[in-house]
């Protein structure tokens, strides 16, 4: 928490920070992802900017009270631009003892603690493996800012006459605990009580015992006054227009919707369920309005197959999955290579290798996207930097895809998925439209005579009369597209494919950087890296250090301007949640020594752990 | 541009065979039976009346898939055992299509099966030509979930042990609607399972027993011989009793336990009235009667050919039509300005 | 070291229920249908006499796949859909260990169909237990291909259109030779069905509905609700006729064109005698009175639970062995000496 | 043809020569794999060196005289150390118009054309294409030593009497230019006349009418002394001991035979049919009794999968297949990545992508093998460089697999696997054993837990008390090897799985080297380039060219000694049947700039397009 009193002599009731990292924690059931997102709501509509990690286990409802149950949701908010969810928490809100065990190691020394004692029963200490009670130990109330209040009973006592039995009292507690926040930073309580009914409206008598809750812990901070202050964020300077928050699995979703309206075109997914992408299915099924169809396949293959056989007869065919689907996916990707049909492939990446930590977020399928498919088969691929990015991210995907009839990549992965940020609202007249054009003339029809200068074959909808056709995945003749197994047409073609792919470098537009374009140290980045890097090049650069960062939204082909761009730099370092797969690439592209630096950890980098790597690489200079 | 121009005639001239026959020469290995099945194909599709380009073909991959080069329609040779999902994604997307598939035993019953018994069960309008010859002709001879338990092949040089899949009992119990069989060298009742197939709403499965002369030779020479055939084939018509038999005085009785019996029709002792024998029904609801027929296999009966079930159910991509007409009719054609301004929203004024 | 060691006691001492539980705790959720199944399995466990060791359980991926984690048995984990590819390799290599396979509706007719299919035509010898909970567990809460039609799901919130499968129906269209089916909460039977699936050659298939609480709660309950059980459950025994009601006074009779009715039983008016009622035969060869059972679904017929089918046909790994038994005989144990050396072969004498 | 005359003063009857090239082609039902084979053999047993390459079309049985119905079939044989199958003929024999169309253009200038005119009948010179008879034309006379025959009146003329068919003895006439070529080349005829004998045991009268075409044209060259003179090719100077031909696939399969042997292992095969790999799985089916399992499974993942299963169980688990089904089997690869069992991949690749070119050879699916999986997910990667080394490359993948337990790839191509060489046999008793070994003691066992050198963990056969535990393809503990989703652990699993394959380059042994450590150019090849590599680099150093080659049989991990070797050069050379794969990895791993010479056109280089290149890059140094 990084904090500034705004007058230094007598502490004030309420002191104005510039921005804290707050993470609730509890049991699978204690509703810790609903509190995370309603305070985030809240943060937003308070003006603030924000980003948020939601963290829950792999398992659907663990048992209550253990360890791998626990389930967090950590968010960031401050009156600056806020890149990241936050390195550690500021406040830590810990519902149950295995939560506290879990995320206590996490929370900034001289941190808020609360806990909610009442749920520090034999059992529960026992099922998070305490043998004594750690709230005992002297100790804690030195190294923290510690609260200890019986949420569990002062929610109780809140709903004794409310009529409703122990264990549905029980299940309000993260109400309580959300009051007592709003209380602390001073949230507008209006609004979310009207959306404690809205949510709640089929069972009114719930609805009523979580705003009970809700008021009473409000009340509680209010009258124990528990630190004698509250604390105050100011608004952010944001810019001007409607906003709302998106996590990025929802932003590709309506991504998706947008780029079929803008290319004229009806969408047609074909997915399989998988964690993290699943949800881009969930919220596309809702879209069915919007010239959307979407088809729950039998596995990866049909998904993808069903979005080419669309794509073939006219549609923009579309398919999400994440790494294992991907492996599935690669051999008719392949066929989509040959037959240079538009696809959007999504992939929401998650820790690997097989079926490796489904829940937690990686980068290591860049590689794959590259290299993935049998044969000399090259597919463009982008990568989204940050959840609402997530949205222009598939629609370029989708522009491209058209436009050059070819599959291509969008990566994403699960800390851009499930994260959330706040989103200016674009207005649909402001995105370029990029109508697809379908051949309809049968005169010198060449199934794969070619645009010059996209080297894309023409689109043809089956059913225009005329242009009749066959094609299919054997190697085809550079104009007439039937069947050739001629030894220098199959040399042209693959040439040809590749050209057709490089040629898209066109399309990659300015770099994405931050800092002079020379200096001691480029940090070289891509995917939902962005935030933590720009974070921490902001910081070291007002440290006086000579670091610069270039983020790539294009990683194939790379954007022309990169390589010119390198060489202003001493150092070159490239972080990156993989055991380094892009470092591979710019030392093969630029022969530099650029250098990786790894974290294989389901965990996106902390702001400090980045701001340490760059402080080793590039020295303060002394002006 | 007038809108009542009249020199373009509205009635197209009928197609002919021949407008269906495509410039690629056929590839395959003379004598192969592919070529009768191209040609019945190519002889049944102006009864249909549907334009060339309304027409797609799709196959995977194996001798027959190279089916589609060959039909001057809109064709796809997809990759192996893939055809079902890719048709899918055409009909789904585009039910103006009329949507044919070229499979081969091993595409659709070995790689494909699964996406075989997923069509069948959405009951997706395609029409799948199942060219069954129990062996994988283009990798030169292996052994298919078809070929009969003991096969030598090259993979199998002594003998196959995988009991082989019915493909219709497969089909059948995969919830197909429309379920055929018949046999590369009968012209006539190919045309007309073709042309059964042709018209049915919904995924129609005919399965063609299919001679390779190289790798397989004679393999249905059991039942096509023809001084055998009478006695080895059932003609299942709908509506008539399942007699066969040079004599038609062979018949079906259903015996205990729902088990079908071979017995002498007639009059006298030891034969069976006519009464007694099955009347064959395509329509029936329940699939068991249909899946009792997908059984027969000589020697110890007569092969069935004809239509072995034939029912309605609405076609997969009706109701994905349905359904998206249903969500516009409640909700409205969707505005994605209001999309995207859906749920809590909030205004950032300019600070002036 | 003498071989005639008396230390070591020869006989084992018998195992126990608690010798099955492994040292990890479930994942699963509160009143998930999966505590019962593995109970029940770790009850009936050492009833089969086989050591620990020589039992491996494999599974794909879902709620159900994490089964193995919790047998104090070997256990493999394996990947989506393919735990029949891999269980295979280990019965057809390892004849000597016991398989069992856990796996979803969604694990193995989804992705994993094919293999299904495919293990069960071989025959090959596993005891496959199938939890159907008619949903997406882990991925929490897509409609599976075991779905009724017009589910509202996560992915189909205007309901689901895809007719599903009955598992039993495409279980034996893929020609499987033990089949049958129990519940989750039938305690009793659900342990007799393992017992019996367990002493099964080849592959034994037993469908065990189970309730998943979280996102498809209640799903069997209109058969397992205790007031209307009895008359919405047709209880497979072998041997007796297909009644069932409180009374015991309805019954399946089969009609015209292998079509079963419900009737009531008795010899009043418009009731029908005993006799006439069919009388369940699981060893029946032909497949067709299996099938039959399998399409009866409430509120047309009562839904039938025990074993449909039980048959026998060599288990795939005996074929196998058997086939490489002879090759040793009629070749003799292979020399590889003599194999790089076969074919035509010469000699290139050293230059002196 | 490389000919040097005994005598220079008058012209001999017997001219040495040092080596041929033959291409025999005609139509898809002329035999002319068999003829081809025939004459293979004929030179082995005459003690040339030779390779051979085999060339015949997609369909089964195009139809007659047609282009794509061209089969072909070309030896290289000579008294010096043969590395490639020549890069073009000496001797053409076209059997029919087609034929003659397709393979006249790579008949060297001046080379010796045998023409069958009987075959350029009317409809024959149509479906070729020709609207006039080409043999018509003066021109070819003076290009060419034309040799017309009507082998096709001929053949039948030898058969008046025979009985036979006019169909049947027209089919005899592969038999008829054999006997020809074996009077050219002054073959041995007695064990020819045997082989004919064995070959038709079935159908006397077929032997019989082979036999008296064979003698046909045997007679035909002696009586007519078409040139005046026959040639002779002195037997090379061959290492001692007993020789036979293999083709790579047939090596692989022997390969896998012996590894479980050396292994003491069972073997089991899971696959499914794919050209060009099918010939692996049909080889091994016949070697069952060598302790050996096949199945054909209803696709490549479940071949792969039972595979694991096996090698779970305690066997040797291989799986072989061609680029296609090793795109579908990435996902299980991943999974024997995880549980880090053995696993023998063999990748017999061919023209890609898609279905691409399935008869022609590549080697593009080498990007895919080290990349192709989700997740951070290696793989150790080895590669054939000759037909008979297939059998080698794929026993020390089964070394490596179960010394490390992982899955290793082998990498073959289509070249290699129809291409056969003569083969130098082994005694079993020459190959190391690795015999496997498994835990039995259940003492500290950890499922996880490591052999310090190797990394490998304990393989446990099921069936073993004491011993149970769960594996699956989630994340795991180190030790224990039970789920875990935490963060460090998963850092330093991904790590460990790395180092663990990294170590294997202790494995690597020296470097594969032609020609001196230093000089103007560095050629590197890898996989069935090594023959048209060696030869080419013999040929530029002979004439004074500073350059060397090494050859990789390592891809992964690279050969330690390889990076202080780049060294020693001026520029290097990477020439690859791909668009580039392995220059990417030599340069990203070693920063140098690493050039690549691409061809791919589903064709082995030519030598001379080999020297071509290296004489553009190594100037002739004069001393
Ligand atoms: C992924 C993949 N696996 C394997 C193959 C090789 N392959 C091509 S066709 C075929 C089987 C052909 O049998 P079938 O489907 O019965 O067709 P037929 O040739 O008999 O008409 C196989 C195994 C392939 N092309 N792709
Ligand atoms: C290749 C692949 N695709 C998708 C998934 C995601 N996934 C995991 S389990 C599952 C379905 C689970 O349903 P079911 O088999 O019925 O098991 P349940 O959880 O209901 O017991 C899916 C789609 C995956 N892990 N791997
Ligand atoms: S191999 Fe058999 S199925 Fe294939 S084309 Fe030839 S004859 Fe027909
Ligand atoms: S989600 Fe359903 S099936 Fe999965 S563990 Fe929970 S209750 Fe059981
Ligand atoms: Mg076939
Ligand atoms: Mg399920």
């Amino acid at each position: 928490m990084e904090q500034q009193t705004t007058q230094p002599s007598s502490p004030p009731p309420i002191q104005v920070v510039e921005s804290v990292v707050i993470r609730f924690c509890g049991d699978s059931g204690d509703g810790m992802q609903l509190t995370g997102t309603e305070f985030t709501r809240a943060s937003a509509l308070a003006l603030n900017d924000l980003a948020t990690l939601p963290d829950f286990p792999a398992e659907i409802r663990a048992p209550a009270g253990t360890l791998f149950g626990v389930s967090g949701y950590q968010i960031n908010f401050g009156s600056q631009d806020i890149y990241t969810p936050g390195d550690q928490p500021d406040v830590l809100v810990a519902m149950n003892p295995a939560a506290f065990k879990v995320n206590l190691p996490d929370l900034v020394p001289g941190g808020i603690l609360i806990v909610n004692t009442g749920a520090f029963t034999a059992k529960n200490l026992e099922l998070a493996g305490y043998p004594h009670n750690p709230l005992d130990e002297e100790s804690l109330g030195q190294r923290y800012r510690l609260v200890k209040i019986d949420i569990s009973k002062l929610t109780a006592l809140a709903l004794e006459d409310s009529g409703l039995g122990t264990k549905d009292a029980g299940r309000c507690k993260n109400f309580w605990a959300l009051g007592l926040m709003f209380w602390m930073y001073q949230r507008e309580t209006e609004r979310e009580l009207r959306s404690i009914q809205e949510k709640f409206a089929k069972k009114p008598e719930l609805a009523d015992a979580n705003i009970r809750a809700f008021k009473a812990g409000y009340s509680y901070g209010e009258n124990t006054e528990m630190f004698g202050q509250t604390f105050h964020v100011r608004p952010a300077k944001i810019a001007p227009g409607l906003y709302r928050n998106v996590t990025g699995n929802s932003a590709t979703a309506l991504g998706v919707v947008c780029a079929g309206q803008l290319a004229n075109l009806p969408v047609f997914f074909g997915g399989y369920p998988i964690t993290p992408a699943s949800d881009i299915l969930h919220e596309l099924s809702n879209y069915l309005n919007y010239n959307v169809t979407t088809f729950q396949a039998e596995d990866e293959i049909a998904g993808v197959g069903s979005a080419i056989g669309a794509s073939y007869s006219g549609s923009l065919g579309v398919t999400a999955t994440s790494g294992p689907g991907i492996s599935l996916k690669q051999e008719a990707i392949g066929l989509a290579v040959m037959l240079e049909l538009p696809l959007v492939i999504i992939n929401v990446q998650r820790g690997g290798p097989s079926t490796g930590l489904p829940t937690k977020t990686e980068q290591a399928d860049l590689l794959q996207a590259l290299y993935g498919r049998h044969g000399e088969c090259p597919v463009p691929v982008l990568a989204a930097m940050t959840p609402s990015d997530c949205f222009h991210t598939v629609i370029e995907a989708a522009r491209i895809a058209t436009k050059y009839m070819t599959p291509v990549f969008m990566l994403s992965d699960g800390y851009l998925a499930n994260g959330s940020e706040p989103w200016r609202v674009p207005e649909m007249s402001s995105l370029p439209k990029f109508p697809a054009a379908f051949r309809t003339d049968p005169d010198g029809y060449m199934v794969y005579g070619r645009d010059p200068e996209t080297l894309a074959r023409a689109w043809v909808r089956p059913g225009t009369p005329g242009l009749e056709h066959r094609i299919g995945g054997i190697e085809k003749h550079q104009q007439t597209g039937n069947i050739s197994y001629d030894a220098d047409n199959h040399h042209q073609m693959v040439k040809t494919r590749a050209a057709k792919v490089a040629g898209i470098a066109r399309e990659a537009g300015e770099l994405i950087t931050c800092g002079p374009p020379e200096g001691d140290l480029l940090v070289v980045g891509w995917g939902s890296t962005y935030g933590a890097i720009t974070q921490a090049v902001h910081t070291m650069q007002k440290e006086g250090r000579k670091v610069s960062s270039v983020h790539l939204r294009w990683l194939n082909p790379l954007n022309p301007r990169l390589g010119p761009y390198l060489k202003g730099f001493k150092r070159i370092l490239v972080p990156e949640m993989n055991n380094g797969q892009l470092v591979r690439i710019l030392r093969s592209e630029f022969l530099v020594d650029a250098e990786g630096l790894n974290k294989i950890q389901g965990k996106p980098f902390k702001v400090s752990e980045l701001c340490h790597a760059i402080a080793e690489r590039a020295p303060k200079v002394q002006n | 541009m007038s809108t009542t121009d009249n020199s373009t005639p509205l009635v197209k001239p009928a197609l002919s065979r021949k407008d269906f026959v495509s410039n690629q020469e056929p590839r395959w290995c003379p004598g192969c039976g592919d070529y009768s099945i191209l040609a019945q194909v190519q002889k049944v599709m102006p009864d249909f009346g549907i334009p060339r380009e309304k027409i797609v073909f799709v196959s995977g991959i194996g001798c027959s898939s190279r089916f589609p080069y060959y039909m001057n329609t809109y064709g796809f040779h997809t990759i192996h055992g893939r055809a079902p999902t890719i048709a899918t994604g055409i009909k789904v997307s585009r039910p103006d299509l009329t949507v044919w598939m070229a499979t081969g035993d091993g595409d659709s019953l070995a790689i494909g099966g699964n996406h075989l018994i997923h069509i069948l069960r959405r009951n997706v309008g395609i029409k799948i030509i199942l060219f069954n010859n129990r062996i994988y002709g283009l990798t030169k001879g292996q052994y298919s979930p078809t070929s009969e338990l003991g096969k030598k092949t090259k993979s199998t040089p002594g003998g196959s042990l995988d009991h082989p899949f019915s493909t219709l009992s497969v089909v059948i119990g995969a919830e197909g609607t429309f379920v055929a069989r018949s046999i590369d060298t009968e012209l006539q009742h190919l045309q007309a399972m073709l042309k059964r197939a042709g018209d049915h709403k919904g995924t129609a499965l005919l399965e063609v027993y299919q001679n390779c002369p190289v790798f397989n030779d004679d393999a249905f020479v059991y039942i096509t011989e023809k001084t055998n055939k009478a006695d080895r084939v059932l003609y299942l018509e709908h509506g008539k009793p399942l007699v066969f038999g040079k004599d038609k005085n062979k018949g079906i009785r259903i015996g205990k336990n729902f088990t079908p019996e071979v017995v002498e029709v007639g009059e006298g002792p030891g034969q069976v009235p006519l009464s007694e024998i099955a009347v064959h029904d395509e329509t029936v609801e329940n699939p068991s009667y249909a899946f009792m027929l997908s059984r027969m296999e000589w020697p110890e009966f007569p092969v069935p050919i004809g239509v072995l079930r034939n029912v309605i159910r609405p076609a997969y991509e009706e109701l994905v039509a349905a359904q998206k007409e249903r969500m516009v009719a409640t909700r409205g054609q969707g505005n994605v300005d209001k999309l995207l301004r859906s749920g809590e929203t909030w205004v950032i004024e300019p600070e002036n």
